[in-house]
This record gives structure tokens, C-alpha cells and sequence, in this order.
């Protein structure tokens, strides 16, 4: 249940999309900046753009294949896609667009999973009205209750949270994990946000321009100094491996890693489940000797592995903590200061909330 | 089928043979041309009332009418209107127009039209008045023209305008200036068509039509 | 509007009319929503000829329309005859009244369903196709909902037509009462003979009303099926 | 499709028959839009009734639409004389013809106008009047741009039936060589004579051809038009 | 030149709007869950919602009054507003798109502001095409240019950063700053991104089911531990007013705060300009003793003044630093190992690349 992509298609005189990837079952978040051809990629998937050349494949069967001769049409793909605006169906109320899916594929109706999307997405108050009236974030909630009750064998998500609170993207977030974690299908997820890419893929797709600037497993993309300057300093982060512990009354969680214990709140997964844990690169502080009398619970012993320095104040610091890598961004005043050079051994330390559901999960 | 000039007294006869004879007469009216060809292309009619004699010629060769069956029913006059009453002599005709027109059929094709330009013809007149014609396409629409003011003079049937109070006959055209007007009758079919036709030549059906201003015949049928 | 001052063969026009008017228009809506797709989405050779064909009826005389419908299908004629066998005559009866209206109103109906389906957002289909929804199920179940608004103004325009409709009619299939005399036959034949301005007059007026009538109810029809996506 | 086997009156009636066609075609698009804005956008009393007066023509016989233009246009008419007094008179003058055409076509003009008006986003609209245009600046920047495949439709409606257009028009100003005998007029006269086919068929060739010239031409721009905003 | 808004307005049986803000010159940011109203309000303020009843006057002159009957239509308004949705006019190029707002108004030709525009909405390339083929970035940013270019006198934005990748963001988000602080126009500005509202507005409405919550200058708000609730615990955070000092050769420039000073990079305000630094509370650690050897830069001191305990294991620990509030959030396990209570002296540790430009301004 692998999507294979590698099609060449010229949009205009100015734009071409060259691209070349894969999705394993899982996220594969598409990431780059306005205009670069994610949304076009997107299309060429779902069948509504037919590239000039190339191939498309679901579980090695190709859906495009231009040698071939193969162009399925998109309702024989069933790939579901919620586009970047809601493209509701006007004439027919919410209820019925959602369930519009489902009827044309003839699939029996299933009220609890349709009960559990209504609930996810918070739109029960609105089944009964027509797509007209409904505010911008709630047309976008009624889109994705759409694809996903169609269940397709693919599901693209193209920015489907940027019209969605804060709030509510937390509601739907652990959803899409459990989709993720169960359904065993391909996303492909669009977003601007690093945190939510970060919390939900477990590879990334960098697009620039038309075409693939880099590609492969979120942990090794977000914790790669050099990416970050496509990525925005500013969201860099390491993804460590974790082991759930037992939770306290006080509703802390311990996470092992192989550096130390982080105490972490808000985790959901059971004992003993393995958890990627994001920490971006910029929570991190560093400590020449394990601070005392610190309202921070969470710190790692660690070693310095590398520095990079990058445009501007910022220094990237590469660390090695029990084996994993974790990232550091601090300024070069403090690297000077503190002496850093490689191999120095250090403490991390990473403040507990600063870590939220965002940034769990991978 | 019958020439729509005829409706009015033809409705009446035909109800009266309905109770004479117990048949029922069901009739289609319509210009004589699109009739005519509506009969060629295989109409299931029974009787062709025409209200000229060259579409029922075309009939006739196209073999369609029951031998011998072909007879002149009713003959018609062509009168001068005009919106007020008085009288007009012909020939001074194209000067009373004055800047207006003169109304007629369509001189090459409606029936009363045809007769319009022989008449006209024959008196000398057609030259100058023939560039001064509003043609109109039956002889009703010729009259109307008249009636509304539009134009001031037409040339119509004598029981068109007789039927039409806001018009005036002001000259009759004399029965030789044009080919006789006719309307040639015709079965199609034999049997209740040649008697109805036949019906038609009675003294009370005819007594309908000379109501309505239809004169006889005009001797001897072209 | 009451029925005293018209007589039976009168009333027998009116509902003559009515019927053949109803029947053209519904009976020329499915063929109407075909062609108009196929200009509207079609790209096919000869789509510009197939255009000009549409628009013939409005082109051409109606004398002269209803002169080739006699020539097509005739009593003689090899259409004629084999919609003969098949149970359905047209020549000189109600239903040849049917097709000369459907064929006269032709244009005016694919125009308005054209118009719509050009106006159709094309990213709601593709929306469909992603939801599994094949062609002919978009079609039904998007594209037909949106052009309802077309569908109706083509329907009364059909309607109107089909009413009014009387040189192809009373060409191609005569003027028989109670088979083939429309209002319009009618009127037309009392404005003919000396003395008809009354009963033409009468007859317009019912005319009217009857086409006031189906406009009334496609306007509420129409205000429905806004009503419905604008809630 | 050479005029050597037309005659130079036949060629002068297809002169007469595209200017007239055309002329009603352009003049009538102004008041077809304003109707079909009224019809469209409008929430006056009577607004039903108006749309029934505009369908009139299609309700009616030509012939009674034509006896109803003498009546209000005729010379000794009031309209008919204001309008002759302004230098602009109609009775047997191909203007008449312009006036019938125009009428006869109105129908169909203002439905397809319409139904492009209410296909218009009322957001773009919105979104004008917040950048500061005025009602009568959105309508000329905004609103009709989006309806040119409306008026373009309606311009062809309008074209081919003026073409064809016959009973209205020698009803209200017969059939006058040179003035007011079009081409839709010289066929019916050919075909009311035994053996005038023949005539009246290159006649309708002619008016085939030059209907199918406008399609072309509509076809084209309308194209254009959607290319502009699709690119 | 301030907005005042007033007005009562049934949208369905269901859902009513009742507002009263008010907007001086400057930012206010409308803030909100899905379907709080927040576009409603837009659309009555620009004259495309009639309310039932109610006034909305712009510097003192009515624009809608129901009782005196005053109802300006939009273009009569002249406020700009960006919808949630581009409308772009299909049937002008963009460039004609840009330009519709001062053709309408037959303002004359301002080639120099229109070039400043398009060079920070990067949409250079566009000008010639039509909006047909824009990618959904591409379309909300020519929408932006639409609105600035008309020069209103009130500007709203509903949204407008949604389709925005983050660096897009860091280019437009400085040009509003400088049209906020030099045009002297009320901005109205909805959001779904606090650290966004943090950093442009003076004064927030917090919005909830077509009634105003809370209203207020942002300051207040943010720092205030009840409105937490609303604005999401973790997005909370005080804003305090600093000035700005030197600029060091590594990039860090001085700002001086009532309890300290703060070595922050890319302040781009000249040397004695007094700014306002927002401190997110989940961006404060908290420490019994100054600690040493630490990559942080930045620390306050301190004096405990409220402890709020929320849902969940986490504290909002308010402090006042130097006569201002700052606000921390950590867990309860750590506030009890370190013995909090109210006026228990002690150092704030706030990273300083934690503090990047979004959290910058006010
Ligand atoms: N015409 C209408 N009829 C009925 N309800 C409406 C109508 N317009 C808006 N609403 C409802 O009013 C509420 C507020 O809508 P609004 O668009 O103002 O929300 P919003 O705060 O902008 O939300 P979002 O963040 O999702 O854009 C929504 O619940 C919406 O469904
Ligand atoms: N039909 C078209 N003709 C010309 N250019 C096009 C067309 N469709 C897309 N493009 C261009 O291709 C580029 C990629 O568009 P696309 O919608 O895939 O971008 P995107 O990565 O989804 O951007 P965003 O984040 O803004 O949505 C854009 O620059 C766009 O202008
Ligand atoms: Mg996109
Ligand atoms: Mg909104």
C-alpha cells in the first residue's frame, strides 16, 4: 500500500513540476512555500491533472502510467483529497455532503463512524443547513468529514487545519493519528505549520519550485542542520525515541529516552508504547553542570556532536544524547561563552510544557 | 381542407349537412398553398376548397382529386377601401395616395394579390403604384393596413370588406380588368366528399355564402 | 377568465394547446439537455455545424420548418412511415403538433440549458470524481441540481413557445379541430376570416393566461431551487 | 454558395435581412439587459407581470404580435406618430422591421441574459464595493464582463431570429422590395406560388449561411471570453 | 479615527451576533474559535450585513445607525477588507485586480507604493496572469495587495496569513507593522494564531458565539491568567515594554526591561525606541538561584505574585518583574519541589532565540 510518484508535467511557460517520491502507508507531509506545486501534485495524484509524462502507482498497481498508457479517472483511484478551499456541494445540505462519498460508491452506511467524524470535527449543529451560510472554518471541517467518510484507499490533506482554531486542530489532530496509526493508508498532508508536520508525519517531501528539494523520515529531515534552511530556523527539532512510563497522579507521563527521562503531560499512548518525541531545536537550553532549584523537569545528559553556524546570531548546536541526536539553537554570544567545542559533555535542558501534544506522535 | 377566406359561411353549411346528413364534417383551414402541399405530401383529406385556381391545378395534376369531381363554387369581387367612406374613381387613384400607400396581398403569390396586379395592370396603373404597395401577406393583414390608418387605400375581396366596419368600399374593379376570381372545390376522396361538394351547391348552403358576400361563379369556370 | 364567452371548439383549442404545449416541452427536455451538454462540453468535428442545426428552427420561416417536417415525416415520407409502425403518427395529428412545437422551441431550450451548464464550477465535479462519484452519477447527482435554474427557464420558454407556436405547426400538420387546432391555429384562422377579431381577441387573452401561469410557476420553482442554495 | 443563381432582388433582400437583423440584434441588447437585470436582480411589484409582457411574443402568434405593432406603432398610432415626429418613423420602413425583429426576439435575449446575470458570484460584487466601487462601476466592471457569454447568446438568439422573423414583421410593415421584404418574406412569398421552391430554397441556403457566419463568430468570441478567464 | 462598533444582528434562529468594541488606530485583533462571528462582524462593519439594529460610526460620523437610519453602502465606507476567501476578479489580470481599488476611486496612479507591494507579496511574477491558474497562497496574497492598494480608511483582515507559509508571513507580517504604526488607521485582524495577535495588536476582542467575550489592550489580556481559558493555556503570555539599547557586532541588540535586560536578535527598531516583548508563559523557566554556566542569555528577577492552578497538571505562575507582569507556566510538580508562594523572590530564565520576531512588537 505504497504510493509511488514520478511525473513531469509543464503548467505554464514559467512552471514546470518535476517530482519523484514516495508515500509509505503513514503521513508524508508535502512541505515548501506558497507557489511551490504542492497543491499541483496533489491533483496530478487524484487524476484531475494528467501529467505530461511519468507515473503514479498505489501498492505497485499504476492508477498513471504514460508509457503504459494508463490514466484511471479519479473516481476508479479512490484517492480521497480535501482541497485548499472547501468545495462544498451547494445545492445539498451538510449531512448529505458528507455522506455524498459514500453513496457514490455505494457503500453501506456506517452511523457510528459517521457519529464519531460528526463529533471529531464539531459539526453536528450544522448537518441540517445548506454549505451557504456556514463560516469559513466550518465549510473546512465539513470538507474533511467528506473524504473521510468515503474512505478512500489514499487520503491528501491540503492545508486542512489553516482555517481552524487552535482548539479544534488539537480535536482532530489525535483523530488523523489514529487514522494513521490504524487504517494503514498513505496520507499525503500539505501544511505550512513544522509543529504539525512535525507531530503527524513520519516523512517529509521539501518541494521548491516544482520539484523535490529533498525528500525522507521526518526525524532524520528535522534534526538535519542543513535543511533547516528550507525548513526556517526556527522549526528545526530532533525527534528521539521514546518508551512510555507510568503516569503520576499529578498527570505528568515519564517518557524514557536513551538519554535520560523527560516527565511529560497530556500523553495519551499506553505503558510501554514506543512514542516519537519532537523537540525543537530552539527549547532547548543548555547547562555546563545539572542546574538545581529549576522549575524545569526534563533534562538529558548529553555530548556536543557539532556546530553549525548559520546567518545571523544563531548557532545550531548538534548534540548526542545516549545515542539520538537532539538539536540546539542558541546564539553565538552563549557558544563562545560556554566554551562549546565537540565532544564536550552538557546538559539539555528542555522545559516539560514547552513540549505539548503538538509535538508528539511521528 | 378549405381556404381560411371561406371559415365563417363554410362553418355554418357544414353544421347544417351535419344534421341533414348524419356525417360529420371536420374542418382544416389554412392559406391555399400550404393546404395544397399538405394534400400533396399525402394529408388525409377528403375535399380541397381552394380560393385559387393554380394550387388546385397543381393538385389536380398530381393526380390527387377524384376524376371529374372539380367544380367552381363561389365566385368573389375586388373592391378599392379606404378608412373613410366616398367614392374614388380608379384612375385617380395613384394621385389620392399621395405620399401613402396602397395595400394588397402579396402581388406574386396570395390570390388576392395576383388578381391586385392584373387588375391594376389592366388599367394602366400598375407602373406608377407598383413601387407605392404594401404587401402584406393575406388579404385580411392587406385590409388591416387599412383599417388601422397605416395605409390608405387596399385592395381587397368585396367580403372582406364588407365584414370589416372601420374600412369603406370606395371602387369596385370591374369583373374584366382581372382573371375571374374563383374558389374551386374538389374531392379528394369518393363518396361523403362528392356529396358533400355536392351539399355545397345547394340553394341552402349557398344562401350562407351570398350572405357573407360571395357572388356566383363567373361563367365559364377557367 | 371564466369560460362563458368562449365556446366548446374553443375551450377544445385551449386544451389542445395546453396539452401540446406540455408535452413538447417535456418531451424536448431530455433531448435539450443532450445537446446542449454536448456544446457545451462536447469537442467533437462538426460541433459548429451541430450548433448551426440547433439553431435552424430559429433561422429559418416557420413555413419553411414545417415545410421539411412535412417533406421528413409525412404520411409519405420514409420517417413518417416507420414512426407510423412504431405506434406513433404524426402527420395531421396532435402529436406531429408536438413535434413541430418541440422542434420551433428547440433552440430557445438548449440555448438556456447551454447557458447554465457553462456556468457549472468545474471544481465541484472534479470535488465528485475524488469522492467516487463516476460521470453519469456527477452528472445526476451535481451538475443537474446546478442547472435546474436552465432547466426551468428552457422548460417556459419551451412552454411559451409551444403556445404560441403556429407557422411550422399548421404547415406541417393542418389545422383540425380537436387534433391539430391550437390557440395559435385558431386565432391565426379567426383573424383570416371576416369578423374573428372577437373571438382572436379571447383567445389571446386565455393564451396569456395560461403562459402567465406556467411562468408564474417556474419563477416559484426557480426561487425554490435559489432558496435552497442560498439558506 | 456564389450569388450567380440569385437574383438581384433576392440579393438585396439578403441585404436587407442581415441589417435588419443585425440592427434589431444591437439595438435590442441595451433593453434586453436592463429587462434581464429587472427580472434578474429586481424586487418591485409587478415584477411577475413584467416578466410575462416580456415573454408575450413568444406566447403570441407572430401575426397577432404584428396586428398589436400596428395598433401601437401605426402612423396614426400616438407612438407611432411621436416616434415619426423624432424622425424615426417605422410604418413600412425597414426600421418597422428592425422593431418586429427585435420584439419577436426579445424573449429569447433577455432569458439568456438573464440567466448569465444570475449565475454572477454576488461575492465578487461584494468584494467591488468594499474596494469603493460604486453600484453603476461594478455593473460595468464586474457584472458585465461575466455576463459577455450571456449577451453574446443573446445577441445570436437575437440575429437568427431576425432572420427568420416573417410573420410579425409583414404584418406590421409588409413585405416592400428593397424596404421591408426579407429574406424570411421573399421565401414565404416564393413558397405561397406553385413551384416558387426552388427559390425559396437558395433563399434559405443564404440565410442558412449567414446564420451560421454569426454562430461562428459568437462561438469564437465566447471561447475567447472563457479562455480569458480560465488562463 | 476610531471605529466604534455597536450592533445586534439575528443571522439564523440559532445563532445571533451582539458586539460593542471599539477600534482606535492601530491593530485589534478579533480573536475567536470557528464560527464565534468574527467574519459577521467584518462583513456588518464593511456594509455587506445589514444589522437589525445597532451603530457603527468611523471617527465619530455614523456609517450605520438604525435608529437614525443611516446606512452608507460599502464603496461609500471606503474600508478595505481582505475576505477569508481571495475573490479575486477572474476576468482582470492580477495586475488590474491590484489596481481595481483606486480606479474605482479614481485615486491617481501611486507606482511606487504598488511596486513596495508587490516586491513584499512576492507576487512579481503574477502580475500578467489571471487568478484562474494562482495557487491558493498565491490568490490570498494578490487579495492582500488588493485591499492595501485602495488606501482605506480602515483596513480589516479576515485571515489573511492562512495559506501562508511561515517566511511569507516574516516579510508581510514588518510591512503591516510599519503601515500600523505610520498610517494612523484602525486595523481590524482575525486570526487563529495568537503569537500573530501577540505581535500586531494593541487591543484584542475575544469572540464567543456572536458576543464579545472579553475586550481589552492586548497587554492585559494576554498577561491575564482568566482569559488563559479562552485564548488557550499555552498560547498565553505578557507583553512588556521595553527599550531598545545597542546592537552588538554578533547581531544581539539590548533591550532593556524594568527587571532586567534582554539580548534579543533581529530587533530592527533604532536605538532608544521603546518596544513592546511579548514573553510567552510557556517560554519561562523558573529558577530558586541565578544559575551559571547556562546557554540562556536572558533572565529577570522576580517576585512571585499569584499562583492560578488550571485543569491539568500545569500552574500559571504570575510574576512581577520590576513593576511589570510576566507569566510562567509550569508544572505543579515543579511549582511544589521549588516551593512556590506569593512574593518568594526568584530569576526568570527566558531563552533568547525563544523570542523570535513574531513575538515582537504590539
Ligand atoms: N446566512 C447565514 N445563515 C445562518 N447562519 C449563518 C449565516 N451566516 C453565518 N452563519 C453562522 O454564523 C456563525 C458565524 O459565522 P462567521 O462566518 O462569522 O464565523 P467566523 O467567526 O468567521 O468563523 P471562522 O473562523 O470559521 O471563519 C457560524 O456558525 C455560521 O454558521
Ligand atoms: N493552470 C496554470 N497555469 C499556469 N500556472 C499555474 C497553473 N496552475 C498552477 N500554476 C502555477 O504553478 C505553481 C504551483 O501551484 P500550486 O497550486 O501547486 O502551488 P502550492 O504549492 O499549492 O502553493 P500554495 O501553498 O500557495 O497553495 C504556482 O506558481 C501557480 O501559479
Ligand atoms: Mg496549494
Ligand atoms: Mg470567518
Amino acid at each position: 500500500m505504497t504510493l509511488e510518484v514520478a511525473f513531469r508535467h509543464r503548467l505554464s511557460a514559467g512552471f514546470a513540476l518535476d517530482v519523484a517520491f514516495e508515500a509509505p502507508p503513514g503521513v508524508t507531509a508535502l512541505f515548501g512555500r506558497s507557489g511551490a506545486g504542492k497543491s499541483s501534485v496533489l491533483r496530478a495524484v487524484a487524476g484531475l491533472l494528467r501529467p505530461d509524462e511519468g507515473r503514479i502507482a498505489m501498492a505497485g498497481a499504476p492508477v498513471f502510467d504514460s508509457a503504459a498508457g494508463v490514466d484511471l479517472p479519479p473516481h476508479r483511484r479512490r484517492f480521497g483529497l480535501v482541497f485548499q478551499e472547501p468545495r462544498l456541494f451547494p445545492h445539498l445540505s451538510v449531512l448529505r455532503n458528507l455522506r455524498y462519498g459514500r453513496r457514490a460508491l455505494g457503500l453501506p452506511a456506517n452511523p457510528a463512524r459517521e457519529a464519531e467524524i460528526v463529533e471529531m470535527l464539531g459539526i453536528g449543529a450544522l448537518l441540517a443547513r445548506r454549505p451557504a451560510g456556514l463560516s469559513g472554518g466550518e465549510a473546512a471541517r465539513v470538507a474533511i468529514g467528506r473524504a473521510l467518510l468515503a474512505e478512500p484507499r489514499l487520503l491528501m490533506l491540503d492545508e486542512p487545519f489553516a482555517a481552524l482554531d487552535a482548539a479544534r486542530r488539537e480535536e482532530i489532530l489525535p483523530w488523523l493519528e489514529r487514522l494513521r496509526d490504524h487504517a494503514g493508508l498513505p496520507i499525503l498532508f500539505v501544511s505550512h505549520s513544522l509543529p504539525e508536520v512535525a507531530r503527524l508525519a513520519a516523512r517529509i517531501v521539501l518541494m521548491g519550485e516544482g520539484r523535490v528539494l529533498r525528500a525522507g523520515p521526518a526525524a532524520d529531515l528535522l534534526a538535519d542542520p542543513e535543511a533547516a534552511e528550507f525548513l526556517g530556523p526556527r522549526e528545526a527539532g530532533a525527534v528521539l525515541q521514546g518508551r512510555v512510563g507510568r503516569t503520576a497522579p499529578d498527570g505528568l507521563t515519564e517518557v524514557r529516552l536513551a538519554g535520560g527521562t523527560l516527565h511529560l503531560p497530556g500523553v495519551t499512548a499506553a505503558a510501554g508504547a514506543a512514542i516519537p518525541v519532537r523537540i525543537a531545536a530552539s527549547d532547548v537550553i543548555l547547562a555546563l553542570t545539572p542546574p538545581v532549584g529549576l522549575s524545569a523537569l526534563n533534562m538529558l545528559e548529553c555530548r556536543v556532536a557539532g556546530l553549525h553556524r548559520g546567518r545571523g546570531p544563531g548557532v545550531m548546536v548538534r548534540l548526542e544524547c545516549g545515542g539520538e541526536a537532539l538539536l540546539a539553537r542558541i546564539t553565538a554570544r552563549s557558544a563562545e561563552a560556554m566554551g562549546l567545542r565537540e565532544g564536550l559533555a552538557l546538559t539539555a535542558i528542555v522545559k516539560s510544557v514547552a513540549i505539548g501534544p503538538a509535538d508528539l506522535g511521528g | 381542407f378549405a381556404a381560411a377566406s371561406l371559415a365563417g359561411p363554410l362553418d355554418a353549411a357544414s353544421a347544417l349537412w351535419e344534421e341533414e346528413s348524419g356525417h360529420e364534417a371536420v374542418l382544416s383551414y389554412g392559406g391555399s398553398s400550404t393546404l395544397a402541399r399538405q394534400i400533396l405530401a399525402g394529408a388525409p383529406a377528403d375535399v380541397f376548397l381552394s380560393a385559387n385556381a393554380a394550387w388546385m391545378d397543381e393538385v389536380e395534376a398530381a393526380g390527387r382529386i377524384v376524376p371529374g369531381s372539380r367544380r367552381d363554387l363561389w365566385g368573389n369581387a375586388l373592391v378599392l377601401v379606404a378608412a373613410a367612406p366616398g367614392a374614388l374613381a380608379l384612375e385617380d387613384l395613384p394621385s389620392a395616395l399621395g405620399g401613402g400607400r396602397l395595400a394588397t396581398g402579396l402581388t406574386d403569390s396570395v390570390p388576392a394579390g395576383i388578381y391586385a396586379r392584373e387588375a391594376l395592370t389592366a388599367l394602366g396603373l400598375w407602373d406608377s403604384l407598383a413601387p407605392r404597395l404594401a404587401e402584406a401577406d393575406s388579404v385580411r393583414a392587406a385590409l388591416a393596413f387599412v383599417a388601422l390608418g397605416a395605409a390608405p387605400y387596399g385592395v381587397v375581396y368585396a367580403t372582406d370588406a364588407g365584414a370589416e366596419p372601420r374600412v369603406h368600399v370606395v371602387a369596385t374593379f370591374p369583373a374584366e380588368s382581372h382573371a375571374p376570381i374563383t374558389y374551386p372545390g374538389a374531392a379528394l376522396t369518393p363518396g361523403a366528399a362528392e356529396a358533400f361538394l355536392a351539399f355545397l351547391e345547394t340553394p341552402a348552403a349557398r344562401a350562407f355564402f351570398t350572405d357573407a358576400g360571395f357572388t356566383d361563379p363567373p361563367e365559364p369556370a377557367r | 377568465m371564466t369560460g362563458a364567452w368562449l365556446g366548446p371548439a374553443e375551450w377544445q383549442a385551449v386544451a389542445l394547446s395546453f396539452k401540446v404545449a406540455l408535452v413538447a416541452a417535456l418531451v424536448s427536455l431530455p433531448f435539450g439537455l443532450a445537446a446542449a451538454y454536448a456544446l457545451a462540453r462536447g469537442r467533437f468535428p462538426g460541433r459548429d455545424l451541430f450548433s448551426a442545426l440547433v439553431h435552424l428552427p430559429l433561422v429559418l420561416p416557420p413555413v419553411v420548418t414545417g415545410y421539411l417536417l412535412l417533406l421528413a415525416f409525412g404520411p409519405e415520407a420514409p420517417a413518417g412511415r416507420a414512426l407510423d409502425a412504431l405506434g406513433l403518427p404524426l402527420a395531421f395529428r396532435w402529436t406531429g403538433a408536438v413535434l413541430a412545437a418541440a422542434v420551433m422551441a428547440f433552440p430557445l431550450m438548449v440555448r438556456a440549458i447551454r447557458l447554465s451548464l457553462e456556468a457549472v464550477d468545474a471544481r465541484l465535479e472534479e470535488a465528485a470524481g475524488t469522492l467516487g462519484a463516476a460521470r453519469a452519477r456527477i452528472f445526476a447527482t451535481v451538475i443537474l441540481p446546478l442547472i435546474a435554474p436552465g432547466l426551468l427557464a428552457g422548460w417556459v420558454l419551451a412552454f411559451a413557445k409551444g403556445l404560441g407556436e403556429f407557422g411550422a405547426t399548421i404547415t406541417f400538420v393542418a389545422n383540425i379541430p380537436g387534433e391539430t387546432r391550437t390557440i395559435a391555429s385558431a386565432i391565426h384562422a379567426f383573424l383570416q376570416a371576416p369578423g374573428g377579431e372577437g373571438a382572436a381577441l379571447r383567445l389571446t387573452l386565455v393564451s396569456i393566461a395560461l403562459s402567465l401561469a406556467a411562468l408564474l410557476a417556474s419563477e416559484w420553482l426557480a426561487r425554490r431551487v435559489a432558496a435552497r442554495i442560498r439558506a
